[in-house]
């Protein structure tokens, strides 16, 4: 639960003053960049919604954010603490029922991008937020559970996996499947019947891991800036795959960064 | 027919030790105070239904109400963990805990089935999961017409469905607007069911995305302003985000639960108006 | 994205030969006057969806732009029968008409398993019936937790979904109130959708009771003011109730019903804004 | 389609003085007058409408009408002329969705009485507005089929059926059955999973009939004031049992007359 603060310098790009950043500030950035314009995300609070607004306030205006809690379209002008703050009903285009927001929007596959995190990922990109340790009936530490997770997992066009990247929460298998990424790799979601293509990034403090293209297993394709192929593997907890080329992320630029830092401060406040 | 009641003479009247019960709002709307009022009323062995047992439910479970909690999501939303849910699934503390776990469409869709008199539902869910090896509420079906395989839900039928909206008539006929969840289909798949509001006005002035609740549809009403803190009452008051920070604390330590629970549930007369 | 289209250019893009097409609206909010576009432009072998196949299914059954009918009630609301509806079906006039029927809460169950991406509903619908017999959408499903026999029904996608509500803003957005239907449904569950509006305004104001549909589940939007007539559109203009008495001779009669067409559809040019 | 108008006149009660009535109007006051105050009623179009109506401005101002259209605990000041006019939508308590209406409001038994009528009712009340003569493929006469009338007669917690009654319309073996009554009859309901009681009474312009407690084959209970037994076995395409105590309906009093006939005056009006 605590935040990273540790601040990095990046290489700049073309000359342009380096802002100082924290390798959370960078992981939020690489995700809102993920988001395209006039496309709709599926938002969890915290670094999701923060993403997600950082993006309609960027480079996509025209994103469309929809929150479980049943509110479609909405524009919040400060961050929600929670995925039902009365901002989000306020500023929506529809607000609609619970099973309604699962049924007719994230089922049938409308929504482009979900956002997921969790306690644990392994190398296929199955997310476990229900228990660690010890068996279902007794574990050694009880999570909250599923919530939206496993059907934006299955329904959403796409999924942005967004975690801090360490050998506990890196795994080689998730102690429990709450949402499936890739099973057990290769064509395991079609034979699930699932219609979304399943997490296309895992975007995290220390850079990108993408899925190799046959056997889905999650493998690093870009790093954090001034972070170390090395400092990923430690933070892996299987033996990880770096691919051929790889690329670092661009870092944050100066007007992310102030959006950023603006929006921050407005988390479930009153404007 | 709705009837306007106070809050204690609802609860007596509706819930009984052992009965399955919903207290829903999604966020907005918590029936806060009815959850408190089940508390002093010290009901035993109750089988709490919530998609998000949040500090409500934790309240509940570590005051010893429940005996089993059927939920899709148990955390204090923005804070963390509630801990009087994990010492009673962890811990036995204060009572064994059972859990039947869901995720948010497969309880979605529980209700609904629930409130249109079908014994089970239909989504696209939980492939590929743990969850139906430990949950005998979902199973597989097939379609008839295109043999693909789909997730089955038992319905929820609670013996009572709590929800709090802002208004009713002195009908008892109840508005809300704003965030509705799923309160509406927990009204209706409930055998009983409970609305506190906010006030009781002469007429209910329609609203854009409102939801209304016709009296004949709801068991009874009950008055009580601030019915929903620490959550929030859309055109009322807003969210107490400083509760639920607060919560974290007191929820963490069993001695410091219990104190919370004898100087702000169970010695004092709340919300009867 | 939905865009804003004039309704012949929007009819051309989105309806072709073949296509299953459902025009809905519940007496309310009929899209007329896209019927007519279609009528206007040819179209054959459509399959043809909707609840109350009214006066404007009889219309376009009449010029011969259905191959198939999927239905649940297909009578003049309040007058008494559809005649060109009865004369294809009997006569095979001007061309056969096969029939898919059902009821009412089968057909809303069907669009509502589209809109949801299911492949089926279940419903407690068609015991003791005959349709079963006759429609190869409707079968029997075991419930997986009670063993209950239910009825399932294969869920509804047309190529094109049609609708008419009272307003769309400048990018597409659009909002109906009143007696809405199954509307959201048919644009949800349709690949392409259509929506003609009454008129287009700066900023939709929310209202009591409004559905509103986001431009990205629109396809597109065309103006057409007084585009549900004779069917009515709250806060626009009243049913006109004349024209529907009115059309029970003409549509008895295939001369006089030939003659309306050319001089009420085929021979002018309506709409076009 | 034709309007019974025969006027008869009918013995009166205490004293007071006889109105006319045609059989038509003593058909809706009967119906009226099954519905009990503070229930809901599933209202379809014409003869339903007028007597629910009527119901509301006499002994049952607490009905609850709802009509498939969506609208929920309507009050009209006029009668609609179909089931989704304006002015329903404008004076209901809410305004649901069509496929709310039937399967939060209608499947669960939530509404008291339903009403059906038809173009062929049998002996155990099953009715048809579906194909006459032929087969289904290739019907001598093409109805409007079914409607909302399935599930009413399945799920409603019981039926009121209202139909003129002749040898044409009353028949042994319906050609159709577009909505169960009690199908080959006794329990056969139950057999079909049937959560409602089905048709308790068929109303006619000549009296009522009650299903018998056994076998559910249609009774005639009573009679129309001034109609005889042989006028109703010969509208009836089966041989008609009577019961054993015979009653005559009372006839309607001024006042619901009085009350029927402005209601009628306004039916399809702007008020």
């Amino acid at each position: 639960m605590s935040t990273e603060t540790q601040a990095v310098s990046a290489d700049g790009t073309a000359g342009a003053p380096v802002p100082e950043f924290t390798t959370d500030e960078m992981m939020t950035v690489a995700a809102s960049r993920s988001l395209r314009d006039g496309t709709a995300c599926f938002v969890g609070i915290g670094l999701p919604s923060t993403a997600a607004n950082l993006a309609r306030r960027t480079h996509a205006p025209e994103l469309v954010l929809i929150y479980e809690s049943g509110t479609l379209g909405t524009k919040p002008d400060r961050l929600p603490l929670s995925i039902g703050d009365g901002i989000l009903a306020d500023t929506a285009d529809s607000v609609v029922s619970v099973p309604e927001i699962f049924n007719y929007w994230l089922q049938p596959g409308r929504v482009n991008t979900g956002f997921l995190g969790g306690a644990q990922v392994d190398k296929y990109g199955n997310i476990n937020t229900t228990v660690i340790g010890g068996d279902y009936a007794d574990p050694k530490v009880r999570l909250p559970g599923a919530g939206g997770a496993p059907e934006i997992a299955a329904s959403c066009q796409e999924v942005l996996i967004v975690m801090r990247q360490s050998t506990r929460s890196f795994v080689e298998s998730v102690d429990f499947v709450t949402s499936m990424g890739y099973g057990r790799g290769g064509d395991d979601r079609q034979r699930h019947g699932m219609t979304g293509r399943g997490p296309v990034k895992v975007i995290t403090d220390l850079g990108m891991l993408e899925p190799d293209p046959d056997t889905r297993e999650l493998t690093l394709t870009h790093l954090g800036p001034d972070i170390e192929v090395e400092q990923v593997r430690e933070a892996t907890g299987w033996p990880l795959q770096v691919a051929e080329e790889l690329s670092v992320l661009q870092p944050p630029t100066d007007h992310e960064l102030s959006v950023l830092r603006e929006l921050k401060a407005t988390i479930g406040g009153t404007s | 027919m709705s009837r306007i009641r106070q809050l204690d003479v609802a609860v007596s009247e509706l819930v009984g030790d052992g009965d399955v019960v919903a207290l829903e709002g999604f966020t907005h709307l918590i029936p806060v105070a009815a959850g408190h009022e089940i508390i002093r009323q010290g009901r035993r062995d109750l089988t709490l239904c919530r998609m998000t047992p949040d500090v409500i439910y934790d309240q509940m479970i570590g005051a010893g109400c429940a005996r089993k909690l059927v939920f899709s999501w148990g955390g204090n939303p923005g804070v963390g963990s509630l801990h009087r849910f994990r010492d009673a699934i962890q811990h036995s503390w204060p009572v064994p805990l059972e859990i039947e776990e869901h995720s948010h469409a497969g309880m979605a869709n529980r209700y609904t089935a629930g409130a249109s008199g079908l014994p089970f539902a239909v989504l696209r869910g939980y492939a590929g999961t743990d969850l139906p090896e430990h949950t005998e509420s979902i199973k597989t079906i097939e379609c008839p017409f295109t043999g693909e395989k789909l997730a089955a839900v038992s319905a929820i039928n609670p013996d009572v469905g709590i929800i709090h909206a802002q208004q009713a008539d002195r009908e008892g006929n109840v508005q809300m607007w704003g965030i509705t969840g799923v309160q509406k289909e927990t009204v209706l798949a409930s055998k009983r069911s409970l609305v506190t509001v906010e006030e009781i006005v002469d007429e209910l002035e329609p609203r854009p995305g409102s939801v209304v609740l016709p009296k004949w549809a709801v068991t009874a009403v009950a008055e009580v302003p601030g019915g929903a803190h620490p959550s929030y009452a859309q055109g009322y008051y807003e969210r107490d985000n400083d509760y639920y920070q607060r919560w974290d604390p007191i929820g963490r330590d069993r001695e410091r639960f219990q104190q919370w629970l004898d100087t702000e549930v169970l010695n004092v007369e709340r919300s009867a108006r």
